[in-house]
């Protein structure tokens, strides 16, 4: 690359266009770049990344895919920059362009294709329920958002089987939406699909006025995030850790049998937690479990580390040592803990991959909170994993 | 299900007998029969003996609002009051009128009231169009859901539409039948002046017999001194006897005042009316 | 019926070259109640001056007229000879056909009609005025002084030096703020007590000067010149009128309460005074530390003390003062950095805040000026983290604009006094200041390592336990810098006093969105306040320096001065009034006004003006729904009267 | 003869006023048909002023304040902003041109933008025609 660059305006036109305005706020102090979880181990640097926005320097699409939209920058930022929307908006404007990298291309091209990211059949979205659980109808309080990955990813099934069982227990009115809806789309426009996250998101809203939705109860926190702050309607959505721990505040739901001292540390998911400030629900259901013992890891709540599945993190290749979830499964076992809890079938993956890959998936398991709890309801959902993933 | 008008009736009499008897108020200021059922009266109840001829029905429309500024600072009263008239009450706590420390209210949810005049029903058209109380101490029944949630200014379309001249021509002529009885400032609760700007002399700011210059300066200067504090109870319009429209108006402003300062009167006792404040940030494009 | 006359200035030929100035009198002598009109070259000069004054006396005039250049021009000369001639000067009135007609229009036939709707409009509304008479009140000699630290301290002693008696008033035990914590100050180095303690001694000998300490200010009444300001005597435990400031007491107690002149550092006795040059030199009970109060025995220091001093059943006392204006220097806090929990203030002792770095650095301090640590340690690497809560939305967005250059003295001291390597993490260093660059050059040249780049977090070292790592980004290199050291010095946010809102609301003063006062305009009256007779001075208004901080209270000194140094004073005739008859109690004025003039009458459920307060902007009268409120000067039928005659041509 | 719009301005003794008499002394040119009433804030405009100054006859009206935060009186001028923006939305609706109507912040040293406000003023209000809507003959 020569040394010498010329500023070239019309591309940070183009990216405050495209919804990153914030650039013009940016005083490059270095605060995002300190607090990024990504800093000190890859090449991403989040305020090199708005300084070339800023500039619309090239060699912007060298890194303008490190984000995980942690949110953690927003957060600390003095500005007041909202440098979620400018990392989307670059992707928008350079993969508009056709830079979008090689593992991206399959999860977008699933998204157009199918409607979800995994490439499943959509006729296929519900059978991890085997017709056991209620479809939503008009007249029904709730609808139980199931997110994709709880569809179709072999792990997560299981979560979504724990969390319509819980449910069943819970005397509220529910059921799930028919296979004709679509991802909730919020990883797709971190990646900077505007377009056809615009596509998916009105065929979801369609559904919802179509059939009187107004309550949702989402597994993931990223399709909470997402219906509480892109859709642009006021539904009243719940993180099913929320109505957990409601429940068992109501005396509706009380754990009785005891996990026998199981040592259990929690991982907020950025999207419950920073994004949706989500902190204590998840925690109230853990100590609600006889037999737990509840550990904390040095970085918690506000201050939690990332898994990396975030912006498309989850569908992207990273190299070993610039992982996060590595990282962050190494700082829970050094809390003495067996079982790594959380609230995000993201994050389940992104840990589940990676204490396979550091051999340590027999010291400690990666559970939902959902799924610790149904434990301790007594109920085993457990039986041989059949791969529902039709690819 | 909403309840019925007779209900509502009882649990008024009920309520206000409660209040008078522990003596927490001096007066209850409800409803009372007129010459015949589609005329009732605007009552107040200083006893318990008082209590009976209460009564509510679909034409039990007037503000009662309108009659609290009448009585000393610190009276203690009870007040009827539906959800419009609740928007007046709050209305007049926001500007010190009233103490809320000193008011019983008791909310009237209700669905299906009636125009006397026409016998057609009082909705979002001319009124603000809720059906429950924003504030009350007692409810005098259910809270009124399902029925159809209408925005108060959809009726303001066609006169919206209208060009500059065609809608000037259109106020003329409302206007110009104006024969100042001044029922809207009588019915209005928002009206409390006393002496009204338009009975002056000193200065004088318009004729006070009816005619076009006069009626224009009377009229404007009212939609102006009521912007960003009525509450679209309508009553101005029912109270006049030549039927001019000027909840039309009344909504117009309130409409604007809405999307200007992002407030409606009478939401809330912690506001502060729009006109008598300001943000640093509020945008010069409301003055283009 | 009006006797007016008109006075057709031609200003030589600024007016007449464009004006048809005859045509313009004898236009005016055809209006109703207008008896004579002339014009006249140079209506300012004495000639015409005095053709103006016999007018008046000749035909009996009532209203003047005179058209000519910009009231803002020539209305006090005319107003002046009104006077003379015994005439209100009210009665004036001053149409400007120069600055807006003559000089901004070639055609002289245009010049002219519009001079005659002026003129017309001006007849109209002259016959209306009525004569307005200021009030004069008398002035009370003497001054208040809110706040003891060194802006309080410097505008007493000038106030005093006037000889102006004065009350300084401060919440603490004893005079001195912030900047007696201080060791050294920047740039020049020089110790903080060598050049305050002196000042505070005067204070304490000065004969015009009442030293109110443990007192603050509980009601404010008046207006300018004539405040009535009610302040709380805190009880001492102590009667300082017997106290001969022996301290033994002091020596005997048993009781440990924190020191807040350590910053909490350390500990100090239940009976007290905070440092050893403290102004007044006597005691204080701490009530919430004292053995006897909290277990009812122990009262040593009553047995100690030969004066009979102690007091046990003292109560908090109020005394009322008269004075004519008052000085609000009440200073800062810093921003309490707990909340920032990513830099572990108070979680790891390693941290420290400025003010806590300052006492360390004090000879008089908790270390004696030795700079160790919490763990008795010297430190061997010490970060200084610029900007923590300043510029920063979610804190404060201001700039503290001092700490760039205590970051530097800091680096410096450390490294006179430790062998440490010490490193600034900075944002944008600030460095404007008389000899400021040159004392970031100084430091500079120190190797004080300068870091671009803000703090992002304090975490603890995993390797080496008790040491600390800062994490932030080298901007420069666009590297990410794990740097581990033993201390880390916090430079936090200035902030307003925790009670400021209070204060402001006891004066009336307004305050930004921090509570830090507002001058009545950022320029040209940076220490008046909108309300008139109460100034401001120091970092009350906004973060400043030392310097600056004495410069204001000089300042303000000398804006107070202006008001008491006169025997009476005139207050403005052109104010609100309302007529009780048309108020319909709506308090819309009251609500309005930035002055607080209008207040509202309960029993009568009408409003009134504090004339005093009014500043005659006519806020009021517009937002008055009744027409109630008559803006002198400016009323309703004056400016209809004149609209009505101004559009009739 | 052509016609000659009469203009009804208002403006504040600090800023606008003072702004006007500073484009007369640099001698700038504009059209002669704004009468200025000399008021000490624009927070003292009553709007009935507004409607009176129609009914007057007047063809345009011109209103003039400090900018926004620097109000000689600190917080007239926003409170004169809301007051005389409800002012315009109800001539607005009544029928009159909204164009008619203007509030212009300028300040004592914009004697420029004063002159040019001016002439751009005058210009538009002798294209919208007499006004004859409020005027009472």
């Amino acid at each position: 690359m020569s040394q010498t660059v010329t500023p070239f305006l019309e591309m940070s036109q183009a990216i405050m266009e495209a919804g990153g305005e914030a650039l013009k706020k940016c005083y490059q102090c270095g605060t995002c770049s300190g607090t990024c979880p990504w800093t000190p181990i890859t090449h991403f640097n989040i305020r090199k990344l708005v300084r070339y926005g800023q500039l619309g320097l090239d060699g912007i699409e060298e890194f303008m895919w490190g984000c995980s939209t942690c949110k953690f920058c927003v957060d600390r930022c003095p500005r007041g920059v909202e440098l979620i929307d400018i990392v989307t908006a670059i992707r928008n404007v350079y993969s508009g362009g056709g830079m979008l990298p090689q593992s991206l291309r399959a999860f977008v091209g699933s998204m157009s294709a199918r409607g979800n990211p995994w490439s499943g059949d959509q006729a296929k979205r519900n059978d991890w329920a085997k017709d056991q659980y209620p479809l939503y109808a008009p007249g029904t309080e709730y609808l139980f958002w199931t997110c994709c990955t709880v569809c179709y990813d072999p792990r997560n099934t299981k979560l979504a089987k724990a969390t319509a069982e819980i449910l069943k227990l819970s005397g509220v009115s529910w059921g799930i939406p028919s296979v004709e809806v679509n991802c909730c789309g919020e990883s797709l426009k971190k990646v900077g699909d505007l377009e056809l996250f615009d596509r998916l998101k009105s065929a979801n809203r369609d559904y919802f006025k179509a059939n009187q939705v107004s309550k949702i109860i989402t597994v993931s926190p990223h399709c909470l995030a997402a219906f509480k702050k892109d859709y642009g309607e006021d539904y009243e959505v719940l993180h099913f850790s929320e109505l957990i721990a409601r429940l068992v505040q109501e005396g509706k739901l009380s754990p009785k049998k005891d996990l026998g001292g199981v040592k259990v540390t929690y991982h907020d998911p950025c999207y419950l937690g920073r994004h949706s400030g989500v902190y204590d629900a998840p925690r109230d259901v853990l100590r609600s479990i006889p037999g737990v013992e509840f550990v904390e890891m040095e970085r918690s709540r506000e201050q939690s580390m990332c898994c990396g599945g975030g912006g498309g993190g989850l569908w992207m290749e990273k190299l070993k040592g610039e992982r996060l979830s590595d990282l962050r499964i190494e700082e829970a076992m050094a809390t003495g803990a067996t079982v790594l809890a959380t609230a995000c079938p993201y994050c389940i993956t992104m840990f589940e991959d990676s204490a396979r890959t550091l051999n340590v998936d027999e010291q400690i398991k990666i559970k939902d909170v959902t799924e610790l709890f149904l434990e301790s309801l007594g109920i085993n959902i457990d039986e041989p994993v059949v791969d529902t993933c039709a690819l | 299900m909403a309840t019925s008008f007779k209900q509502i009736e009882e649990n008024l009499k009920t309520e206000a007998g409660k209040l008078l008897d522990a003596g927490k108020v001096s007066m209850v200021l409800a409803y009372g029969r007129g010459y015949d059922e589609k005329h009732p009266l605007p009552y107040v109840a200083r006893s318990l003996a008082d209590v009976d001829g209460m009564v509510f029905n679909e034409y039990c429309t007037a503000n009662l609002a309108r009659y609290l500024v009448r009585y000393p600072r610190g009276t203690k009263i009870g007040i009827a009051a539906k959800a419009a008239d609740s928007r007046a009450v709050i209305q007049l706590i926001q500007e010190d009128k009233v103490k809320r420390d000193d008011l019983v209210i008791l909310g009237i949810p209700v669905y299906g009231m009636k125009n006397a005049k026409t016998d057609e029903a009082i909705d979002a058209k001319t009124t603000c169009g809720l059906y429950n109380p924003v504030i009350y101490d007692v409810l005098l029944g259910e809270e009124v859901h399902g029925q159809p949630v209408l925005s108060p200014y959809e009726v303001l379309e066609k006169v919206e539409a209208m060009g500059q001249d065609e809608r000037f021509a259109f106020w003329k002529k409302e206007l110009d039948r104006c024969i100042r009885c001044y029922a809207c400032r009588k019915a209005c609760p928002m009206c409390y002046c006393d002496p009204c700007f338009i009975d002056q002399n000193k200065p004088k700011w318009g004729e006070k017999s009816p005619e076009t210059g006069g009626n224009l300066m009377y009229h404007l200067t009212r939609f102006h001194h009521l912007a960003g504090r009525c509450i679209d109870c309508g009553e101005c319009s029912r109270a006049c006897p030549v039927d001019i429209p000027l909840y039309l108006f009344h909504k117009k402003v309130a409409k604007e005042c809405e999307e200007m300062f992002g407030q409606a009167a009478g939401m809330s006792i912690d506001e502060k009316p729009a006109l008598i404040n300001f943000r640093v940030e509020d945008s010069d494009k409301i003055l283009e | 019926m009006s006797r007016i006359g008109v006075f057709v200035c031609h200003c030589g030929l600024n007016i007449a070259k464009t004006v048809r100035v005859s045509e313009l009198a004898q236009f005016a002598a055809t209006l109703p109640d207008v008896v004579v009109a002339k014009d006249y070259k140079f209506m300012c000069s004495t000639p015409g001056q005095e053709m103006i004054a016999n007018d008046i006396k000749e035909h009996r005039l009532d209203r003047v007229i005179v058209t000519a250049c910009s009231p803002l021009m020539h209305e006090q000369t005319f107003r002046k000879v009104l006077s003379a001639s015994g005439l209100n000067q009210y009665l004036l009135t001053i149409v400007n056909i120069r600055e807006q007609v003559s000089w901004v229009t070639h055609d002289i036939d245009e010049g002219t009609a519009k001079s005659k709707a002026l003129l017309n409009g001006a007849v109209n509304r002259a016959r209306l005025l009525a004569p307005l008479t200021s009030r004069v009140i008398d002035v009370n000699p003497d001054v208040m002084v809110v706040g003891g630290g060194i802006a309080g301290i410097q505008a007493a002693l000038e106030l005093a030096n006037t000889g102006r008696k004065v009350y300084l008033v401060e919440k603490n035990s004893t005079i001195g703020g912030h900047m007696a914590q201080f060791d050294k100050t920047f740039p020049t180095l020089d110790c903080s007590a060598c050049i305050l303690t002196p000042k505070m001694d005067s204070v304490m000998q000065n004969k015009n000067i009442t030293l109110m300490t443990s007192c603050e200010v509980s009601e404010v009444k008046g207006y300018v010149g004539n405040f009535d300001i009610t302040v709380k005597q805190k009880a001492r435990y102590v009667d300082h009128d017997k106290c001969n400031a022996c301290l033994a007491c002091t020596e005997k107690c048993p009781g440990k309460g924190v020191s807040e002149w350590d910053e909490g550092l350390v500990k100090r006795k239940a009976i007290y005074i905070p440092f050893p040059q403290a102004v007044p030199q006597k005691p204080i009970i701490d009530r919430d530390a004292c053995t006897y109060f909290i277990k009812g025995k122990c009262r040593l220091c009553e047995k100690v003390c030969e004066q009979k001093a102690i007091d046990f059943e003292q109560q908090d006392t109020f005394s009322t003062m008269k004075v004519g204006a008052v000085i609000v220097a009440t200073g800062y806090d810093l921003m309490d950095t707990k909340p920032l929990v990513q830099y572990g203030y108070g979680k790891y002792p390693g941290v420290y805040n400025a003010l806590e770095v300052e006492r360390l650095f004090n000879s008089a301090g908790p270390t004696g000026g030795k700079v160790t640590m919490r763990d008795g340690k010297e430190p061997q690497a010490i970060a200084i983290l610029h900007c923590i809560g300043s510029r920063d939305k979610n804190n404060y967005e201001h700039c503290s604009r001092v700490c760039c250059m205590y970051s530097l003295k800091f680096a410096h001291l450390f490294k006179e006094k430790t062998s440490a390597d010490v490193y600034q993490f900075y944002i944008d260093m600030r460095a404007a200041g008389k000899g400021y660059e040159e004392f970031y050059n100084r430091i500079i040249e120190e190797d004080v390592k300068f870091i671009r780049g803000k703090g992002a977090r304090v975490a603890e070292s995993a390797d080496e336990p008790g040491r600390l790592i800062v994490e932030a980004e080298d901007t420069i290199t666009g590297k990410f810098i794990k740097l581990p050291v033993d201390m880390v010095v916090l430079s936090p946010a200035m902030k307003p006093r925790a009670d400021s809102k209070d204060l402001a609301r006891l004066f009336n003063l307004s305050t930004d969105k921090y509570g830090f006062f507002m001058e009545r305009h950022p320029k040209l009256a940076p220490l008046s306040t909108m309300s008139e007779g109460i100034f401001i001075a120091g970092v009350c208004q906004s973060p400043k320096d030392i310097p600056d901080t004495v410069a204001q209270a000089n300042g303000a000194a000398a804006e107070a001065l202006t008001i008491v140094v006169k025997d009476k004073m005139e207050l403005e005739a052109t104010t609100a009034m309302v007529n009780p008859a048309s108020c319909c109690g709506c308090q819309n004025c009251v609500r309005v006004c930035p002055y607080g003039a209008p207040f509202f009458k309960e029993d009568k459920g009408v409003s009134e003006i504090n004339e005093a307060l009014c500043k005659g902007c006519g806020l009021c009268a517009s937002v008055c729904p009744s027409s109630a409120i008559i803006a002198r000067h400016f009323t309703n039928e004056q400016v209809l009267a004149e609209m009505e005659g101004l559009m009739e041509f | 003869m052509s016609f000659e719009p009469k203009i009804l301005g208002i403006a504040c003794n600090w800023c606008t006023y003072t702004g006007a008499d500073l484009a007369g002394t640099t001698r700038l040119q504009y059209p002669q048909n704004l009468r200025v009433v000399r008021v000490m804030c624009s927070s003292r405009i009553n709007p009935s002023f507004i409607f009176k100054a129609f009914q007057l006859g007047a063809d345009g009206v011109l209103v003039g304040g400090c900018h926004p935060g620097d109000c000689h009186y600190n917080t007239g001028n926003l409170y004169a902003r809301r007051r005389l923006a409800v002012t315009k939305k109800i001539l607005e609706f009544s029928g009159m041109e909204p164009g008619r109507f203007r509030v212009e912040w300028i300040s004592a040293s914009e004697g420029n933008k004063f002159a040019e406000v001016v002439r751009e003023f005058t210009e538009e209000i002798r294209n919208l025609g007499p006004q004859t809507k409020f005027k009472i003959s």
